[in-house]
């Protein structure tokens, strides 16, 4: 029944309104409910930092949990970095939501929410240097917002204008892959680019737990091993792959995978922005220090469904929804941010007025996105021309001339 | 009389199910084909009745997925495998034209591999990219599979009954954007051959030729042309490899003249095959050039320009007209 | 005058060498390309010059290498991939048609993706499965790809030199057993235009359209033909997308009929498009349908039998003199 | 220079032959030179039973180590099954240079030679139960002895007359598969329905160390772990992929792989062919009784060329395929033979002449074998028929009956 709970906390149109343009009509409407996650309970879940396996540095509490290894990575944050963290995850949470609401309202054709995902997204994505370079799923707004992509460019495919709508250059962040795995093998490609050109930046991509099934990225482990490129597998662990657990994909820790093709792998707390960040600032100086790839598992949960296509409800349950809300990635860090005093009430009330302000600017800017010209159907399939497509261009010209023609006569 | 009304999405099922029912080696495979019933329901409920050992939710891998499948039809089962959505089958490439395709010739005979793979293919559901390709064409080139695309609910249901019972690979190309077409199934038929076609509107001044999601299309576009006095015979091809030049011959040598209608680009495309052959067969009765309505070289656009993009009833019209015109 | 008799594999060495001398962005990458210099020796030679960094030897993984290329090309590097046998492209299938054929587009210009992947093709070598395929229709279906095959030195020489260049990921099929075939290369030649086709014999009673390995063949027909006082014409295609339909139609608008030869399968070949279009654009000039030469449909066969799947002289004449009997 | 040196020990054809039919022509004409195995010194190379990741039974000089784990997989052996392993493998390499021999003399297009692997198959081949299945790829000679597959039915398709010559079910050893890593997985699918049907039996599958790194091998680890299907993944790590060393695969051992998908990897020495029986063994009664899969690599040495188109000269040394002279499985098994008095000098006079006369037996049925109908090219494209080869067919008889037409005139 429930999908898509998200935690913005203003208005939103009501649910159950079915996009015309669903990628995949078959999955039906499904109604939505107001996730309360500001008062979720806490401590329930099976992931704390008691897990050894785990590196936490945030308890869901809000408790800064001291870590041998990595508190170096995050030894000099200050609060006003702190609450930038803050701000990134609930300015990405808020464009989320907004982004279901549109969908909703049929201006999108789909939408996939990372909700849930904020720290894991925010953490790695602040960890990076802006010469590092970014090969993102679909799902990956949130680190788009740390490159400085304009949220409104990630809308142009879920609304169907447009395959990708940004310079990928611009901002050293790769376009959205929705085949699943294959951008591993292109961050592997690019690092090896950058390893050939004696640069020291890193590359991080992303990918999801039923990713790790396909072959591409066991052969981006293999190449990147060998050739010791300077890229960080990031794979958010959501627990899910559409309708399918983890356990359909492997049976042991997904971080594991790593060490079989010689380079390290370790699981943080996808919920933990300042673990993320740790961890990911880790991996990537190894990268940049020309000891090689790393994978990283953010182990952390889809809270909504799959895309707004998708029914949870048909394969999950809600304790287990509910379980994670406990551990929610925001209230953690806003805890920690009261709890240390780093923070006061005119910060959140500024950030509330930013979502807003971005909820807004998002809505107005995709209500206004035009269709398509036609002729783009044509445009940039080469970028040298090519005989037949400068024909067929051609041929569909004179055919909608036609119409005009006979409108005319 | 058996015959029920139900939507194409359906008959798939209820042929699934028939098929789980009537011989325990049939499989079904894929991802979230289980609880869920897949993206699109086709395999809603067969897991809940037939168990996970016979209604596997596979891991994230199109290639281990089908070769997976080619270990199973070794050991005696007959799987049918679920590619999620078109423009994902092509990691699984390798192993349905180097493996699927060729196991037969290659152990002279001795091996069989009656593994159905079934793609929800084509667009018109606005969808995102990769999720609204019509790559029948590079499957139909390689020899040792056998492809087809109903177009209704009644074929598709029959049809997947002779796919599953068939000992040699088939691709079964379900036109996704008919999924909720609703059709009489007669579930006691005796059904005619997988690989014929069928005329589906008679008429005399020239014939539209069309598969899976398109006939529906060239059914309107008759309807419209009769009303300006044209007689069109429309043909449901049916299966794309083989494919049944003697129909088309038949009603060519009639008409003289053809317009083959596909949602997959133009250029070596189904059309092209058929254009080539037809032309040789029926060099002496042809009017007019065969003509070829479908998408352009060009990848699959998004969503808000695959009304352009994609075959409508104007711009097979203008084939239409075009051919009269010779 | 810088011309010099030397092999097709060698021409296709020594353009590569020019590419890496002249772009230090160039690079080359595959299966034993290295040290070993490629299992037909078309790379010998450049890792020793050039240095492991430029010329590398992948791990044996297809998808890997194609898919680590795209990375190396978004980073500004031109790779020249290497598939070590036309069998052995499908691993690599989904990189190619999903990702490399499609960026371009999908970044809406902002990337370009100048890649070039050779495949050795076609039989005529004895050797085992997977060694002898021509797998070029499954390619040009697919926009974003640009495809060609020279047929002999000079060509596989310029032609790799444009491939290089282009900022469009090119398909560089390579007749594989015409690697030896010698043949004169000026490397101060200013080379026409890569997808153009040249008429390479002229005539007047007939069209033969070939390209790579069955060039020289369609010479060999035109000349036992001549003997028999038939005047063939014959068309050095290039490239198979784009296809140069102009060229083809100004042969055909002249002799009146065209006979297309490839080793690839018949049945949704290359031959298919272009006796599709050809067609259409002449049909008028026409005095017989367009017939077509080339494989079965059926795997490609064991070496003792590609004598007889491999269009010969007698095949290519048989269909010249159905041709002339219309 | 040298390739394919093997141990025969009778008189061979001179070697610079090259057949008009090569695979791969550009490799050139490679000289011979007689490899003197049995006066190869000893001890040295790399890998000895002081290696701890490496099971070892037998030194190379044929003394018998013991090893707590996997000792108890050969405990009862008896002196006759000894000499029966040694025969296999002396037969085996016999048939193997036979048969690059045929193919310097025109009969073969091409041979790929187990020369040096002797022990990883015959050991594996061995552990093997009748209802167990193989999937081999185009180099397991041995193995398919072990089934009893007629060696002569191997030569077909590198003949030219077939591309697989044998029915897999006879003796549930499939066809070789030239496309690498592909048979891993139908490998893992035929385990699947082992385990469906609740059959006691299992499944291997055999691939190389460039095998390894193909997408197709890694998914088969996931789908067998997943499933938990009893395969055992026999890799024979060679130390080459054609002229690659296995550094260009993976940058740590290859047994070390399995452990990230959740299985047992371990490395076995593949030259000695008690413990590859051994480590074999254990692993196909892990998948028997439930365990699921394992992945053993058979660490071991192409002595000759990758195929008779090959020359290794190009990039390996002399001194590498000496240094694994020292070690070869068969000497090192008379060895023990001879030392523990298993077996006397008419045994091996026996061998020698059963070798001779297997190689007469193959020379002979493989000059026999006759090139096939051309109408064979139409058959069993399909089980059930299609239109487009029937028309075909017909048109390719008319076409040559065309000339007998002609001739007939
Ligand atoms: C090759 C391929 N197969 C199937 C799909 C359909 N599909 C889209 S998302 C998805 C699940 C992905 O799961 P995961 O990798 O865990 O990422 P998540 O969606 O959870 O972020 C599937 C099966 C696809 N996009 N690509
Ligand atoms: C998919 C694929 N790519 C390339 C080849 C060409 N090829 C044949 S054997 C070989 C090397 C295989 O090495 P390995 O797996 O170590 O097995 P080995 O030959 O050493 O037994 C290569 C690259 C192939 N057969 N299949
Ligand atoms: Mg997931
Ligand atoms: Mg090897």
């Amino acid at each position: 029944m429930t999908v898509e709970g998200t935690a913005a906390r203003t208005s939103r149109r009501s649910a159950g309104k079915k996009s015309g343009t669903s990628g995949t009509k078959a999955a039906g409407t499904t109604g939505t409910k107001r996730a309360t996650r500001t008062t979720a309970k806490k401590g329930s879940g099976t992931v704390t930092a008691a897990d050894p396996d785990l590196v936490q540095l945030l308890t869901p509490e809000g408790q800064r949990v001291k870590n041998a290894e990595y508190d170096r990575y995050v030894a000099g944050i200050t609060p006003e970095e702190l609450r930038g963290l803050y701000r990134d995850m609930v300015l990405t949470r808020r464009f989320d939501a907004e982004a279901t609401a549109l969908q909703r309202q049929g201006e999108l054709g789909l939408w996939a929410s990372l909700l849930g995902q904020e720290a894991a997204q925010i953490g790695s994505g602040r960890a990076l240097n802006d010469d590092d370079y970014v090969f993102p799923t679909y799902r990956e707004h949130g680190v788009a917002w740390c490159r400085g992509v304009d949220p409104v460019n990630l809308l142009g495919m879920f609304r169907g204008v447009n395959n990708g709508g940004w310079d990928p250059n611009s901002n050293n962040f790769h376009l959205y892959t929705i085949v699943i795995g294959s951008q591993t093998l292109h961050a592997t490609g690019y690092a090896m680019g950058v390893a050939k050109d004696g640069a020291d930046s890193a590359v991080i991509a992303y990918f999801g737990d039923g990713a790790s099934s396909q072959g591409d990225v066991a052969e981006s482990f293999t190449f990147s091993a060998v050739y010791n490129a300077p890229v960080v597998f990031f794979c958010q662990n959501n627990q899910w792959a559409i309708s399918e657990p983890t356990e359909r994909q492997t049976r042991v820790p997904l971080y594991q995978r790593a060490r079989g093709y010689g380079f390290p792998g370790v699981r943080v707390d996808g919920n933990d922005v300042l673990a993320c960040l740790a961890v990911t600032k880790w991996a990537l100086e190894r990268a940049r220090a020309g000891e090689g790839p790393t994978l990283v598992e953010a182990f952390t949960y889809r809270m909504g469904a799959h895309t707004t296509s998708d029914d949870p409800t048909r394969y999950r349950s809600e304790e287990e929804r509910l379980a994670w809300e406990a551990k929610d990635p925001i209230l953690r860090l806003r805890r920690h941010l009261e709890a240390g005093k780093h923070a006061d009430e005119a910060f959140f009330a500024e950030v509330e007025a930013e979502s807003e302000a971005l909820g807004k600017r998002v809505r107005e800017a995709v209500r206004a996105m035009p269709d398509p010209d036609h002729f783009a159907i044509f445009e940039n399939v080469y970028a040298d021309g090519h005989a037949l497509v400068d024909e067929e261009r051609a041929q569909f010209a004179a055919y909608q001339a036609s119409f005009a023609d006979a409108e005319g006569v | 009389m058996a015959a029920e009304k139900m939507a194409l999405a359906k008959a798939i099922n209820e042929s699934l199910r028939r098929a789980l029912e009537e011989d325990p080696k049939v499989l079904i495979m894929g991802e979230d084909v289980g609880r869920l019933g897949g993206v699109f329901r086709v395999t809603d409920g067969l897991q809940k009745d037939f168990g996970e050992s016979r209604v596997i939710d596979t891991p994230l891998a199109e290639s281990g997925i089908v070769g997976t499948a080619i270990g199973l039809a070794l050991r005696g089962y007959r799987p049918v495998v679920e590619i999620q959505f078109d423009g994902f089958v092509f990691p699984a490439y390798d192993q349905i034209v180097t493996q699927l395709a060729k196991m037969h010739a290659r152990s002279l005979g001795k091996v069989k591999l009656p593994v159905v793979v079934r793609i929800p293919y084509g667009g018109g559901i606005g969808a995102v990219e990769h999720h609204s390709e019509s790559p029948e064409a590079l499957f139909a080139h390689v020899a040792g599979l056998k492809i087809v695309s109903p177009s209704n609910a009644s074929d598709a249901y029959w049809m997947m009954q002779q796919a599953v019972q068939s000992d040699d690979p088939v691709i079964y190309f379900e036109p996704k954007r008919r999924y909720w077409d609703k059709g009489e199934v007669d579930v006691e038929a005796i059904p005619g051959p997988l690989h014929k076609a069928r005329v589906v509107r008679e008429g005399t001044d020239l014939t539209l030729a069309a598969y899976g999601p398109m006939v529906k299309l060239c059914h309107e576009v008759a309807a419209a042309a009769a009303e300006e006095g044209k007689s069109l015979e429309v043909l449901d091809l049916r299966s794309v490899s083989p494919l049944d030049f003697d129909t088309i011959q038949a009603s060519v040598e009639k008409t003289g003249r053809l317009v083959v209608v596909h949602e997959a680009p133009v250029f070596f495309g189904s059309g092209a095959e058929i254009a080539a052959r037809i032309t040789e067969r029926c060099f002496y009765h042809l009017e007019a050039p065969v003509l070829r309505v479908g998408g352009f070289h060009a990848p699959y656009p998004p969503a808000r320009l695959e009304e352009a993009y994609l075959p409508d009833l104007d711009r097979v019209l203008d084939a239409v007209d075009r051919s009269l015109a010779y």
